[in-house]
């Protein structure tokens, strides 16, 4: 088959922007990026083959703005476009605009997209192909009203969905009929900001559950197959903080029973190109399907590192109308891979997000670590878009390799200038649950892994040998050098050392 | 010098006592002596090797009672002639709270998109009083005790840094 | 089995001094590290957990050093000695000093390193254990007409070897007799300095011959495994510049079949610990013998990708007394590694040694990609040790993908302040023969790949679009800035963007 | 400006003719136009997009009549007003040519273990002069032609940099 893709636009930025460019360069395609205001001085930008700027800061006039967008598609003649995630990569409205104009979108169609995005719509078609999914309301609630009495009926606590969120955005728990009103107001806001509509839906909350997802693949020939799971039960407000795969619960049997399940979800939405199937699991065992996300996900990195495939070349391949080249029983799973999601957020500070220069940073490397970031020493933290700065990726040969790299990694990436999740991680590799496997989606207040890091931090601040006495030191450096520079303005680190400084 | 650190409880007394053949600096804290290495010095920045073992320290903020210093990556901060400066910390932190029991400022970077409240309301312990959206979250500041609005100091659109005040009680 | 070591003394500086306190690290060992005056500011330096002064920066008077090493190592308590590569690695006094102190040496014992390192008495012992050597001379020459001689039966072209030589190093060609006698007084020399003895012999020089080795494992219970070969071919005066796994030439049958002579070889030594069995292997598909390197080799990286063994850890676990924990029939090949040696070089300049401050450097990173090296931005590369700078590795499914991320990341590494060997490995990544495997240890002769650098870079700079345009840009922006920077002494990039600058 | 850059044939003449309405500048070259847009300037280092696409540039050398650049960390050299330049070039390197065949130089930096020669000597081409050791390499430094040394400009043990002479012939 001819290739029919020589040059992808790149709808988004950040660090997936990064990885798309690259799998572009190997693939000998041209990339060409767009970029707002805010990010003129981003690294997708200096690495792409060409760029073009889009409009302002603001994600509706820029990355979200379909019409521009197709607008420099086309006056850069690319064959394709790659939407990456968040942004536009689910909204069927650019898919439809895209084969309107004849420029193929990598993912899904419109079609399917339509019905994985309308979760009540994707809610019947999974019971008809007996998917088992979540026990909750049955259609799409536009009024406080409604919501509160499904929510009565399911009992509390329930969780606020928005029928257009993913990735854990718009979602929100509420305890009772009080909190319910407060975040309905709040969760339409958010979804209406972010998606330009407001249907939000009422679900009955599982506790103690695991977040369990299957990676999919799925040709234009009807060839599915699925990329094993990945856990991602470390969540913070619904949102995943750490992944990996193989899931510490998994068995090879249940892999194979829920994988072909998750291949019959997205048989039943006749998808195309790479998606995710999310599953809950409660303590029993039991899973349920909860969406598809319509989309490369954040987290692909976890998978590409225990399978060795490269899923954005295959989506690509995909895109360009070839068959999948590797049977089901071809695939195999290669040992243990954690992601750490390097998010812009103070957590010793309710995850406060933290913006701006980042005069100086150090990206871990060396055995078994990947690193997915748009960070280099000089860039910017903008506040306009996602927290995500960073995906650090460790593979090992089994889960007890893959963390001890993954603690390693932490101590060695340092980033100036702001705060992030990093402190948080490096507790959890060295959390006794962790290290069981025994996780479930709030993990963190569970085992009040907040507090356990805020300990850990004083106590590594009290250890006398390595921090207490070099402190004294650099105490005692600084002001001898302030004295000596004092005196003469020469200073240097000769005059310094044989100044005859004996007391 | 008189040193304290942090949260550390003892007092530390530290000075430089010379110079090795080799060139190494003799330090003298507590009463027991430690070799250290200089590697590079500068106006913000030392590298040293001390007890065999390498630190960077990077100059935050410097005073003349206290001392900023980012130790190998991690923040700490060391008073120097620690009684003056306690005085002088817990005269400054009453008044400072006094005041901050008026104020209801953001603890994050954003803008403010929405302002739930008019000056002269009276607000209750945990009210919203603006939203603001950063990192694509949206993110309610609350008051933290009841009592009435004398001010308000943020607009609809604007952006505030982390610690601006959005609101004044009376 | 009780852990003997809990702490390591690294006899050794550079990007293999971090591999190895990466690997005592992930282990929870205590790292410690020697440096010279040359390399205070290393980065060894400040990742290790302490760090001791060792001496001057020559070699001999420090990390040659070997009174000096094992003070240290008492003074600081350790267990064990990790010599890396090159230094003591293959010196048998060492490790001689070392069990005579009590300090596990992590390598093979000083009897069976005597035996590796002396070529001659190695070669006795494969031809009893019905390993096939290279034709050559059977004894050490220390005299310049001995040497004559044997190199006049053998016929010209000889190699002229140190007995204590490795890695390429001490290996020089003589096309006849009054090069021989040239060549012969540099070897004795260049060997004098580095291992303290002139020992040399000769061999027959067999042309366009394959470099394949493969890299050995043998525990203190006697097992011992393979983990596959490397082909290392392309090479520059005996030096290894890449190597791969697996080698395009390799079959099942003919990797089982060499692997299982190569655990002969270490077998009849009685080896220990990680070594590597050195072949020639002619354009028949004939395999020889050459020697046994008793140290862990530059290219480990490579069968690391694609085995999934930590060849450092596993190292550490052999010297603690532990037995290899897999079985030969579990290895399995996975995919296809390529390692370049960035090294200090110019290689538009007959690789002349390029030396001094690296002010800022870039390394690469992302699917597929490791890098080992001691660079970061502010480093300096010493004139004193070793041109390797840093390790690029590269992972893929197949030779392709592999090679494919190669050529991307070489494009991402930059260097600044020195020259390296990198424009040469761009230019072999998209080089036909190398892309069909066609190697040989004069791959760079034969194909005159060095002219084609040469070509290529000049057909790169006088691309229109890309070179040409942009540089005309840049010096009208330099000569405008220059201009407004004469007017004013603000010169702020507002000022200058708005200055009315209309012609 | 006209501009001629390493050995592409053709000279080039460029111009800024202004700004579009977005802040971009307009370029001309060679009578066809291109847009601009600065995204960092400064002493030694320019980032702009060309025709779409980001470049990277930094000024390693400016003579007035010379520009060396990295352009995409890659060095070209750029000959302004170059029909003056192009004569001094050759005048200049007519005379360096002269005065190079009589000195032996060192391509590479290194140290001095040995001296084959003394002044006097008469050496024939390939001959070696000195031997160097660097990066624990030993490389001997041969010379380019018969003749006699006049000089010998280094001695044992020193350190020598790239490009230093060694021997001087007559």
């Amino acid at each position: 088959m001819t290739s029919k893709i020589s040059s992808i636009l790149i709808a988004n930025r950040g660090e997936i922007a990064l990885r798309i460019i690259r799998a572009c360069r190997e693939l000998g395609l041209k990339s060409v990026a767009i970029y707002s205001d805010e990010d003129t001085r981003s690294i997708h930008v200096k690495r792409a083959d060409s760029a073009y700027h889009v409009g302002p800061a603001a994600p509706a006039q820029s990355y979200l703005n379909m019409n521009k967008i197709m607008e420099i598609a086309i006056a850069a003649g690319v064959d394709a476009i790659h939407p990456g995630y968040g942004f536009l990569s689910e909204n069927e409205t650019f898919a439809q605009l895209c084969e309107k104009n004849n420029i193929i979108f990598i993912g899904p169609k419109s079609l399917a997209m339509d019905l994985t995005g309308d979760k009540m719509k994707c809610k019947e078609l999974m019971k008809k192909a007996e998917v088992p999914t979540v026990p909750g309301s049955d259609g799409v609630i536009e009024d406080v009203e409604l919501a509160a009495e499904i929510a009565r009926e399911a009992g509390y606590p329930v969780l606020l969905k928005s029928a257009f969120g993913g990735g854990g955005r718009g979602i929100r728990l509420a305890r009772d009929e009080n909190e319910l009103r407060q975040e309905f107001e709040m969760a339409s806001a958010e979804s209406k900001a972010a998606f330009g509509k407001a249907a939000l839906f009422v679900e009955k909350f599982l506790e103690r559950i695991r977040h369990v997802e299957f990676q999919l693949v799925r040709d234009s020939h009807g060839n599915t197959r699925h990329l094993f799971e990945r856990e991602c039960s470390i969540q913070r407000r619904h949102q995943k903080l750490i992944e990996m795969s193989p899931s510490p619960i998994m068995t090879v049997d249940k892999r194979n029973e829920i994988g072909e399940i998750a291949k019959r979800a997205v048989d039943a939405v006749d998808y195309l190109n790479a998606g995710t199937a999310e599953f809950l699991c409660d303590p029993q065992g039991n899973f349920y399907f909860i969406e598809i996300n319509s989309r490369l996900q954040v987290e692909h990195p976890v998978t590409e590192l225990i399978t060795g495939i490269d899923l954005v070349k295959l989506q690509i391949s995909i895109a360009n109308g070839e068959a999948i080249p590797f049977k089901q029983e071809d695939l195999k799973l290669n040992g243990s891979a954690i992601e750490c999601r390097i998010n812009a957020e103070d957590p010793f500070y309710e995850f406060a997000p933290s913006v701006g220069k980042v005069p100086n940073c150090n990206l871990p490397y060396g055995p078994g670590i990947r690193v997915d970031t748009y960070l280099y020493p000089g860039c910017t933290v903008s506040g306009f878009y996602d927290s995500l700065t960073a995906k650090l990726i460790s593979w090992g040969s089994d889960f007890d390799e893959s963390r001890r790299r993954m603690r390693n990694a932490l101590d060695e990436f340092v980033i100036e200038g702001i705060n992030t999740t990093i402190p948080l991680y490096k507790t959890i590799m060295n959390e006794d649950h962790f290290i069981k496997g025994e996780l479930s989606t709030d993990y963190l207040d569970r085992y009040s892994i907040i507090e356990k890091m805020k300990t850990e931090l004083k106590d590594k601040n009290s250890n006398f040998q390595n921090r207490i006495l070099p402190a004294v030191a650099t105490a005692l450096l600084q002001s001898e050098y302030i004295k000596k520079n004092a005196h003469s303005r020469q200073g240097s680190q000769n005059n310094w050392r044989f100044g005859g400084m004996t007391n | 010098m008189q040193i304290k650190i942090d949260e550390f409880s003892e007092e530390l007394h530290g000075k430089i006592e010379g110079f090795t053949r080799s060139g190494d600096l003799v330090l003298k804290i507590n009463d027991k002596e430690h070799l250290l290495k200089i590697i590079e010095i500068g106006t913000d920045k030392f590298e040293f090797i001390f007890d065999n073992k390498f630190h960077e320290a990077k100059i935050a903020e410097s005073t003349s009672t206290e001392l900023k210093i980012a130790l190998d990556n991690q923040i700490l901060v060391l008073k120097k002639h620690s009684k003056l400066s306690e005085i002088i910390e817990k005269s400054t932190s009453s008044t400072g709270g006094a005041n901050s029991m008026n104020t209801i400022s953001s603890q994050i970077p954003g803008r403010v998109i929405s302002i739930a409240i008019s000056k002269g309301d009276e607000v209750k312990q945990g009210d919203s009083i603006v939203v603001l959206e950063s990192m694509k979250m949206q993110v309610a500041i609350k008051s933290h005790r009841d009592g009435k609005i004398r001010d308000l100091k943020v607009k609809e659109g604007q952006s505030i840094s982390r610690n601006d005040v959005v609101a004044i009680l009376e």
